[in-house]
Parts: C-alpha cells; structure tokens; sequence
C-alpha cells in the first residue's frame, strides 16, 4: 500500500517502520469517518464550482476534486489539536480537518460570517479553533513557518504535530529546503505532505523536479521520505499516521510525497490545454472516495442504503453551508481597517 | 493608429526585440502558454522553447539566473508573474540586479528587464494585489518605469529591453485588456519622459498606471465643475523627468498625487517631496495625496473597493485645493 | 542613572524580557557568543540554549519559524544578522508575518519582534551597509522604531517584545558603542511617542538612530552661529508621532529632516510630505533633505564618507533655511 | 583519493566515471603551477593579515587560509575562459582563477587600481577578465547565478563552464536547492563546489546539516554528488575536472563537497573561542601545500633548491602588488556616484 519513492535509503531503517505503519489502521467508525470526509470535501467544492460560475463566489480558486485521499488521509491522522498548515488548494485541507463548512463557504462567499471575516478568501482560508493556520497564497511558506510551530510545541512541552502541506511545484522554492533542514535539525514534530498532483498549473512535475522524486530529497536530511498512493485514503492515512507518531514520540520530521490526480484546472476557468484530456480520465478511474467506498463494501462496513444516508447528510450539510453564507450580510467597506493589529491605540 | 489592448501591446514588443536580438529571452511561471495574463501567448511558437522559458516555482533562481546571464551576455526578460512574488527573489533583486555593477566597479553591465504584474482588483486577495514599487524606487541602481497605456507599454518595455541597466516595468493587472491607440511603426517611449495625458490650468494631478485612468476620469468630472486639471503621467521613476512635473506646476499652483499602494514611504509621498522641493514658491496649497489606507489588500469585494484609490478620491482632493 | 552602551542597553532589556516571560526566545545566526555585535551576549549561560537559539544560514526558515512559533503561543526575538539580510526573508516579513492577522480576520497574533542591525560605517561595502526601514514603513502591517541612545534602545526593545505585534527595531551599528544613561529601573518607551531631543525655536531637525546624534551635532555648530535648532527623534515610524512633530514646526516653522538611506521613496520623503499636511501653513521654507546620494554603499573609506550623512550636511541645510 | 560522501548514489553510474578522473590527472608542469598558486595564495593571504592588523586594509576580511587546496583544485580544472562564482572569502579563488595580485590587492586596500576601482573590497573582488564574476556578501547567492551563466554559455554555444563556490554555512540557504535544481533541469554546464570547513562562523557544520553530508543532497536531484578531501589539491583537481568534463560534453551539473580546514579566524580579529586549538593544529597537520611538495618531491619534481626559487619568485609578486596598492591613490570621494548605471544621460 505504501510505495516507496524512486531512490528513498532511510537512514533509520524507517521504512520498515512505515511497513509496519498498517498497525494505524484505522478502525470501522473511522473508515467510515474518513469516506463521510472525502464526500464532503468532494461535494462541498462541486457545489463551489457551480456557484463560482453562477458568479457567487469573488476572487479566484483552486479545488481539490480528485485529490481527497491526500486531505483526508492528512486529517484523519491527526488530532483536533494537532496543527495544520495548507496551500492555496485548500478547501479539502480545511473540511478534513473539521473546519465548519459554513465559515468556510461564507469566507470563500466574501462574507463577514467567514472564518476570516471576508479579508482572507479561498487562498487564505484560516481556521485556528482547529488547529488550521492558514491556507497561503504564496507556495511553500508553510514550510518555514512548520518548524516554528514544531518548537512552540516542543517549547509549550505538549505533544502536538504540525503538518505542512505543499504541491509538487512548490517543492522547487528555497522554503522547502531551509524548511525541512531546520526542522530536521531541532527534531521538530513536523510532517512535510507533498500533494503531488504532477502539476504545477501548466508545468509538469517532470519539467520541474530534477531527479523527478520528491520524497527522495529526503535522504539528503537524514529523514524518512516515501512516495505513497495519494488515491488511497488509507495509504496517505498509514504513511502519515507513522510519521505522526514518529514527531509525537520526539524522533523529528519525515516528508511524505502523496501522489494524485487534480480532476479540474489549475483554478476555475483554466481550460487546460496543456494536458491530454485521457490524463483525467484516467485519474478518475482512481477516485478516491470510489476506492475506499469498494473497501467498505468489501468489508462489508458499508452499504448502498448507508451510503445514500451518509451522502444525504453531507448534501444536507453543504446546502446548509451554502444557504448560511449566501443570507450572510457582506462586510461592511470600512472593516477593511480592522484587524491589523491586536494594540493600536495610535491616531497615526 | 491600429487599437490594441495594453497585453497585447506588449506581446508586440517582446516579438519585435525578440526578432531584433537573439540574445534576448524570456523566463518565468507558465510563460510558454502566456500565464498569467497573456502577454507571453504566441512567443514560444515563433521563438522556441529555448527563448521562451517556463521556470520552476524557484522565484530566487529565475531571478538570480537572469542576472548570470545578462553578466555573460544575454538579455533576460523575467516576468514576475505576480510582482507580490518578487519577495521571493528579494536579496537577487536588490542585492544581486540592483549593485554587482556598481560593487564591481563598473566592470559588468546587466541588460535585463523585470516584468512586474501588480495591483488590486477582482479579489485576488492579500497575497496578489500589492504595489511594491516604492521598494525598489527606494534601492539604488534599478530603472522603474509604468506605464498607463497601451502605447507607452509597448514603447516603455522596447525601452527596457533595450536598456543596458536593470529595469522594472510595472504592468497593472487592470490594464492588461484596456484598448488604445498603438503607433504602426515601432516606436520606442524613453525612460525619463513624462508625458502630459490632459492638459489643464487649475490643478496637476500627478498619476502613473492605473490611476492615469482614474486621473483622467476625475479630470472629466472636474471639468463639469469648472475645474481644469491637467494629469502628468511621469511614466518612469527612476529616471524622473522633474522638468515636466515643474512645468506643470509652474502653471497650475497646485498638485494631488494618486497613487495605488499605501501611504507611507511611498512613491507618491516620495513625488510630493520633489514638488514640494523644486515648486516650493510654486504651491498655493498643500499638496493633496490619494493612496490606499495602510493595510492588506482585504478579499471581499466591498473592502476591496474600500481600500482601492479612485477618480472619486481624486475629485475630492481636487475641489479642496481649489476652496 | 548608570551609564551603560547602546549594545549593552540592549542585552539588558533582552535579559530582563527573557526573565519576566518565559515564551521569550532569541534566535539568530551566531547568536549564542553574541555575535555580531554583542547584543545577545551572556543570554545562553542565564537562559539556556533552548531560549538561545543558534540556527543555521537559513534566513526565509529563521524569520518563518518565528512567525509559526509566535501564532502559537511563544514570542520570538530574531536577530536578523545585518538588516541587509532581511532580503533572504522579505516574503517571510511583508507577505506572512505583515499579513497574516489581517488576512485571517483576526484570529491569530503575531508577537513578534525583529531586530535589525543596519546602517553604514567601517567599509563594510555594498552588502553590509544599507538602510531599508523604508520598504518595512511602506509594507502595512507591521510596526517600525529606530532608537537613537541607550535609554530608547532599552525602551524600545521591552516594549516591541511585549508588543502583540510584530515589531521591527532597527539598531545602527555605530551606536553599539555608544554610551549613555539608562534609568536603573526597569522602563519602557511607548512607541508612537518622539522625543525632543533638544530644544530650539529657529529650525527643527527631524531625524532617527544615528542621524539624531548628527543633529546634536549640528545643534551645537548651528548655535555658535546663532541658530537654534530643535531636535525631534520620533523613535518610532509606525506609529508616527505626529503630533510632537507638529508643535515643533509650529515653533520653528522651519524643517530638515536628515537620514542615512537614499533619497527616493524613503522615509525621511515621506516625513517631509507629513510636516507639509499637517503643517503647511506653519512653512516658512520649503523642508530640506539629508539623505545618501542613490548609489549603493562603496568600499573604500573616502567614498563611503562622501556618501555617509553627517552634521555638516544638516547646518547646511538648516543655514540655507534661515536665509 | 576521492572519498565519497556518505550515502551518495549517482544515478548515471557516475562514481565509476569519478574513479576514472585521475587520467585528467595534472602533468608536471601543472602539477607545479598548482603548488605555486597555493603558495601564491597562502602568502597573499599571510601577508594581507599582517596589513590589516597594521591598518593597512579597511572593512573586515575573510582569510583561506589552510583552505588553499579548494581554491587551486578547482581553479586548475578551468580554463581561463571558464567562469567562476565566488564566495566572501574569495582572494584564494580569484588568484587560482589568475587573476592579478595587484589588481586585487589595492582593491582590498580600498585604492582607485583596484579591480573594483575600490567600490567593491574583499566580499566584492571581481575580475571579469578572468571570467570571476564576483565574490560575494550575501552568501549562497551564487547558486542561483550559476545557472544563469550555464544558460548563456549554452545559448551563446560555447564550450565554457562555470563553477560556484559557497561554505558549508551557505548550503543551508533556499538559493542552494533552486540553484542546483534548476541547473540540473537545463543540464546546465555548472559545477556546484562546496568549500566545507566545518564552520559558518561560531555554528559548528553539524549543527547546521541534518544529515551531515551535503554532498548526499545531490542525490535528490539526480546529478553526481561526491565528498573529496579538500586538503589534497589534486583530489579536489581530479573531482572537479571529471565535473567540468560531464559539463563541457553536456551532461550537466555535478555537486563536489571539498572538505578542509580553516586555520584562521572567521574574520581577522575573530577570536575563535568556539573552537578547540587542537583543531586547527590538526588542520595544519593536513597543510595542503606541505603535501602537494610531499607528492612533488616523491615524483623528483620539486627539490629544495627550486622551492625556493617558487617561493622567492611568490614573494616578490606578493609584495609588488602590496607596493603597488600602498603606492596607489585613494579613490576621489565623488568616484562614489560613478559605475551605477551603463546608461544615465538624465540630470535626475
Ligand atoms: C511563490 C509563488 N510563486 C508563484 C505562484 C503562482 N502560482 C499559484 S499556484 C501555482 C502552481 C502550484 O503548483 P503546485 O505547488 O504543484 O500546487 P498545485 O496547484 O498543483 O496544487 C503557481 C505557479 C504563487 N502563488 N506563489
Ligand atoms: C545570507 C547571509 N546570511 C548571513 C551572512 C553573515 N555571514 C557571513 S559569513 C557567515 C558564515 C559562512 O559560513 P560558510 O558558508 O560555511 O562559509 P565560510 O565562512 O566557512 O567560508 C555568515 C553567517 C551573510 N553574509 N549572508
Ligand atoms: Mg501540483
Ligand atoms: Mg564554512
């Protein structure tokens, strides 16, 4: 289930551990928790899509569909109080990790009920009651600003984690480098999850990466690094849930390229010509929620009738969402002076 | 005069240097289909993959290369993509572009261009809707220019290209599908040239880029008060043509400056500064600012708009002088 | 009041912060002998090498990680090296740290505090010697102060760390050296208040960090001549006293505002249009400038000289004024 | 004689290749004007330390001593032709690179002769008529040059080559890993030299590498990685010949981690306390130009009577260029506004 990346020696012998990483496995109730979490994601952005073209939603964005297994296999190794920080394609990042769907699409909507009051937008989504610090619009940030979160953890002496997601483009900026060596260093409890979706909007990964594997970099660090499956939920789960255990228990970072398939453009609008239509095609045959829904039914965990139950409640939940936002009052014009500052008390 | 939209503009000066001298090439993000805006469509089929250049997200590198290879011979045209990320190349900008000629004693030159994609609107949010410009006005050794039409694009970015300094061309995000006026023949626009967009009397607004437009507009409202402005679009930075701005005052005894980003340490108040200096005895009035209030660019339309300076703004500073 | 040095002024207040909250750390490169300018000398053996954090050349992870670090519960005092370096983290400072409270509605803080040694002297050439306050002034988001002696230094630094905000000080390296009293209890400046370093009716001198020193100077060469000349320090520039600078033009009705860096765009530009709102009818002259030429920082000692700002520069100016 | 660095798979076999490098092995005469050029640099540097303790030399300066075999390694492998990306503690490159002593010397002496007319100083030597671009007060920045200058070289057709160096410290900054994948991605005729002596300033290699090894990292993007003993000139001359030959012939880039000693200080007046003496003792033991003579001599190339001729013929370039650069004017103060731009017709 967990495929090694090209050339990944890790110095500890930690693959064997990610072997044996199945020991995670998740159980019943949060098999079903994480089919219930990529459904979400998956219809909370479809519903997007429609009313990003319907004209309700301002600004530009990047969805997830396809991409799921990555959010979710991230979400669902992590603890509420675990730390996460996202990408510009990061609506699923923020559903998988409890995030209410409402503020979120009432951010994403430009209202004053969103998460971030309507100043932040999809790219720059933020939910600190969990944990979620914050989609970025400039790649790779997150991957500084980890390490930092690992030493307040390791500082405050609790046993959070943070993890840092960022796409295989991403992974080209100087930020990625200093990031994982600094972390790597303080043994900081960080996971680096590149969500390699082989596209960095029209450039492919190949045109890219030199040496074309991500998760090989890791070796260069003294780090574990795996490719994984990011198609199934529960590879992503299982390499995570090990490199969550590893920081939790003080043994440092481990960088984990997640690879899968982006469905849609880079953002909305983009028409894509850049790429052969069969490529989506077949990341299709490789959905995601179909693939863990097969797991279910095969081990007899899930069935029609409960599906359709657990897919009625998530349509109810995002027309909820959307129906909070759309009756949400924009903000007023002149809040775009508030929040700067916590202490201004200057008439300058 | 053949019409054409300010992108497309200057689409027609990258193929016409492009022609001209095979030492000048293109890099950035997605430039081969002409993301983000279009400017670059069409290079890499007339010019090839080797001139046209799709980096990796690796903004320090794309930036940092150009500068090795404009010192050994080539002439880079880098495009920002969005002029927010030049953050990232920030030590290659003003470190590296900005001084290895004058460090090394005049031995190197670096004949490169910075395309800079900038400014507020349709949401785009914190991340990718700042003025930087004042940065880089600030730091020694690089030509600033930004331009307001389709016209001056053109001719500006002939003009940078051709120059054998380091010059940023500021191109406004909302100006790329404005349409104007393109001369037939090549025509080059020099650095260090204002150029008076409306003439006028009463007062001078003093406005680059997108806010010549608002400029314009405010000077059409004003004029159905009576009020005859006249807009100076300085067009470069650095060089800054002060005759014209004199002259300019010299007539009007008063001046606004409208500017897009923040007010502090900005260029517009940098700009008030010269006027103030050289017109000093010139002045009937303080000089009025437009610029946004000092914050992010906030996501939602109605902050969004909030925050953006406009013709409305202009009118106002404008009718206040003239009381 | 004991007499202490700039740098030393610093380490106290550094000493005192880490005592009284144990969220306080240091990092930076070299910093636990010290280095560069002895600012954090001492602090490893009292607070340990968890509080003290040297961290390797990777300027965008050092500021970076403060920023994650200060979201989340600590409040980190990066020493930036040379402020010339803030260039290996500008996105890290004016995208993430300037913005992410803003842009994410107020949920998180920021309490962060950058120190930046910067500023000429002792040839240490183009990369070593700049004044860039002025891009961080431009950039909302972020609060900026400049001390000029020992007692503001100390001041300033306790009061940027238990800022909720992030806050840039920035410490000329000339003044490390420097001495001067220091209240022997613990004592915090407020920011957004400047102070008046000496007073005078015929011409206020507006100047920061070193520059202030030069306009004592120049004080005293001024009164040999019969000028009296009043010197306002704002201490910070965001926020900017500007009341404190208005009943000083309205004293002296006349203005020179002195600093290190470049004429362009520049803070003491800005300064300039502030006195002329606020106080044009107070203006009896047009405002002087002392700035740097707009060239980088040259190696050897007479051409740095040339383009270093000094007292001579400001009776000049002062004198032109007066006649 | 070329050790490798600790995990350093080369994907294209490389090592192998590596092995083979001593047929680019130096003849004779070259092996003699290596030694002369370490020495040249060594009592450049010597005597330079005595003049600024003198006063002689303003700013601060960064001496390489004990690290003259990195320097004339690698300068022995390029042409004249070839380009050079230098560091802030360059003297030693741009004298192995043939640039001239007297040039350099009043440039560092802050004279209007200096190479850099005075405006640059020791971090910013450059001499362009011997293809040194320029050392530098911002570390790690050449990496990103270097691929600019690999571009120009394969744009313009040329067979040149550029190699960069950067220390230890300098690898841990971002511009190393957008530098070294983006010329690895236009095979790029680049060779990235890491000068390692174990120190950036007061922080100790290891405490600033996770993984220890920076040779290791070139695995990651798919270009030869290889550690070589940076106190034996030759090895480093082997190391970075077989390099330039993969970049002349269009293989592309190549990353060579020199291992040394620095004898001195960080800076001059840098009083190392940091650092056990034994250390530096240990580090004379390994005098790179005690053993190349060992070598010369072994080979009857070299006897006393002709070392002293060298050194004889050194000093008395060393100390002509000192008269040179005591014997030239200062810059005129207003020299300060020229070299800015190429172009400035304009009175603003
Ligand atoms: C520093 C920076 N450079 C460029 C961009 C513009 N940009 C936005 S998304 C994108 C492609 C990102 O690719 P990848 O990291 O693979 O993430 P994906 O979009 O595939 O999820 C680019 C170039 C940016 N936002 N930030
Ligand atoms: C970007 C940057 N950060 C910090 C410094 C300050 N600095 C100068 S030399 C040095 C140590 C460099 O170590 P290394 O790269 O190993 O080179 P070495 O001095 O050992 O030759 C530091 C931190 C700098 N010049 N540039
Ligand atoms: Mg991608
Ligand atoms: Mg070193």
């Amino acid at each position: 289930m967990v495929e090694e990346g090209a050339p990944t020696p890790a110095p500890d012998a930690s693959h064997a551990r990610i072997a044996r990483a199945m020991t995670h496995a998740p159980g019943p109730d949060q098999l079903l928790q994480m089919y219930a979490a990529m459904l979400r994601v998956r219809r909370f952005e479809e519903r997007a899509r429609e009313l990003y073209h319907a004209g309700r939603i301002p600004g530009f964005i990047h969805l997830s569909v396809g991409q799921e297994g990555v959010a979710v296999g991230v979400g669902a190794a992590l603890r509420r109080d675990d730390y996460l920080l996202s990408t510009h394609r990061g609506h699923g990042h923020l559903i998988a990790k409890g995030g209410s769907l409402r503020a979120l699409m009432a951010e994403i909507f430009g209202k004053a009920t969103g998460c971030c009051k309507g100043k932040g937008g999809s790219m720059h989504i933020a939910d600190a009651s969990v944990g979620y610090l914050g989609a970025n619009g400039v790649l790779a940030s997150g991957c500084v600003l980890a390490p930092g979160v690992g030493l307040s953890i390791q500082m405050r002496g609790t046993d959070q984690v943070v993890a840092v997601l960022f796409g295989d483009g991403a992974a080209n900026r100087g930020p990625f480098h200093e990031g994982v060596n600094l972390s790597a260093l303080w043994r900081a409890p960080v996971v680096f999850v590149c969500e390699n979706n082989s596209w960095a909007s029209t450039t492919a990964h190949e045109l890219s990466t030199a040496g074309g594997s991500i998760a090989a970099r890791a070796a260069g660090y003294g780090i574990p690094g795996v490719a994984v499956d990011g198609n199934d939920a529960l590879a992503v789960h299982a390499a995570v849930a090990e490199a969550v255990r590893r920081a939790r228990g003080g043994d440092g970072p481990s960088l984990i390229e997640a690879k899968t398939v982006r469905w849609l453009g880079h953002h909305e609008g983009d028409p894509q010509a850049y790429r052969p239509k069969s490529e989506v095609e077949e990341g299709r045959r490789q959905d995601p929620i179909a693939r863990l829904r097969a797991h279910l039914e095969g081990a007899a965990l899930l069935d029609a009738a409960h599906a359709a139950r657990v897919a009625q409640a998530i349509e109810a939940d995002v027309e909820d969402a959307i129906a909070f936002a759309e009756s949400s009052p924009l903000p007023e014009p002149h809040h775009a002076l508030d929040d700067l500052f916590v202490h201004w008390p200057w008439k300058d | 005069m053949p019409v054409m939209d300010f992108g497309d503009a200057l689409n027609l000066a990258l193929k016409e240097e492009m022609r001209r001298d095979g030492r000048v090439y293109c890099i950035g993000e997605d430039i081969v289909l002409g993301l983000p805006f279009g400017v670059t469509k069409g290079l890499a089929e007339e010019f090839g993959l080797a001139r046209v250049r799709n980096a990796p997200i690796s903004e320090a590198a794309i930036v940092g290369s150009s500068l090795g290879a404009a010192m050994t011979g080539l002439v880079p045209v880098v495009d920002m993509h969005f002029a927010d990320f030049v953050t990232c190349a920030m030590d290659e900008v003003v470190n590296q572009i900005a001084k290895s000629r004058y460090m090394f004693g005049g031995q190197i030159a670096c004949p490169l261009t910075l395309r800079m994609p900038y400014g507020i609107g349709k949401s785009a949010g914190g991340h990718h809707s700042n003025s930087v410009e004042a940065w880089f006005v600030n730091t020694p050794g690089l030509k600033v220019c930004m331009p307001s039409t389709p016209a001056d694009a053109r001719g500006l970015l002939k003009t940078a290209i051709r120059d054998p300094d380091p010059v940023l061309i500021f191109e406004h995000r909302a100006l790329y599908r404005v349409q104007g006026e393109v001369p037939a023949e090549e025509t080059l626009v020099p650095l260090g040239a204002a150029d008076v967009k409306r003439a006028g009397t009463d007062v001078t607004v003093i406005a680059t880029a997108r806010m010549v437009g608002e400029a314009l507009l405010a000077a059409e409202m004003l004029a159905e008060e009576g009020i005859s402005a006249e807009v100076v679009d300085p067009r470069s930075l650095v060089p800054l043509d002060r005759a014209t701005l004199a002259a300019s005052v010299a007539k009007t005894h008063r001046v606004v400056i409208a500017e897009e980003g923040p007010m502090r340490a900005s260029v517009g108040a940098w700009l008030a500064w010269v006027v103030m200096e050289q017109s000093f005895d010139e002045l009937d009035a303080p000089i009025a600012r437009v610029a946004a209030p000092d914050v992010p660019i906030p996501f939602s339309p109605p902050m969004e708009a909030f925050v953006t300076a406009h013709a409305g703004q202009i009118v106002a500073a404008a009718r206040e002088l003239m009381k």
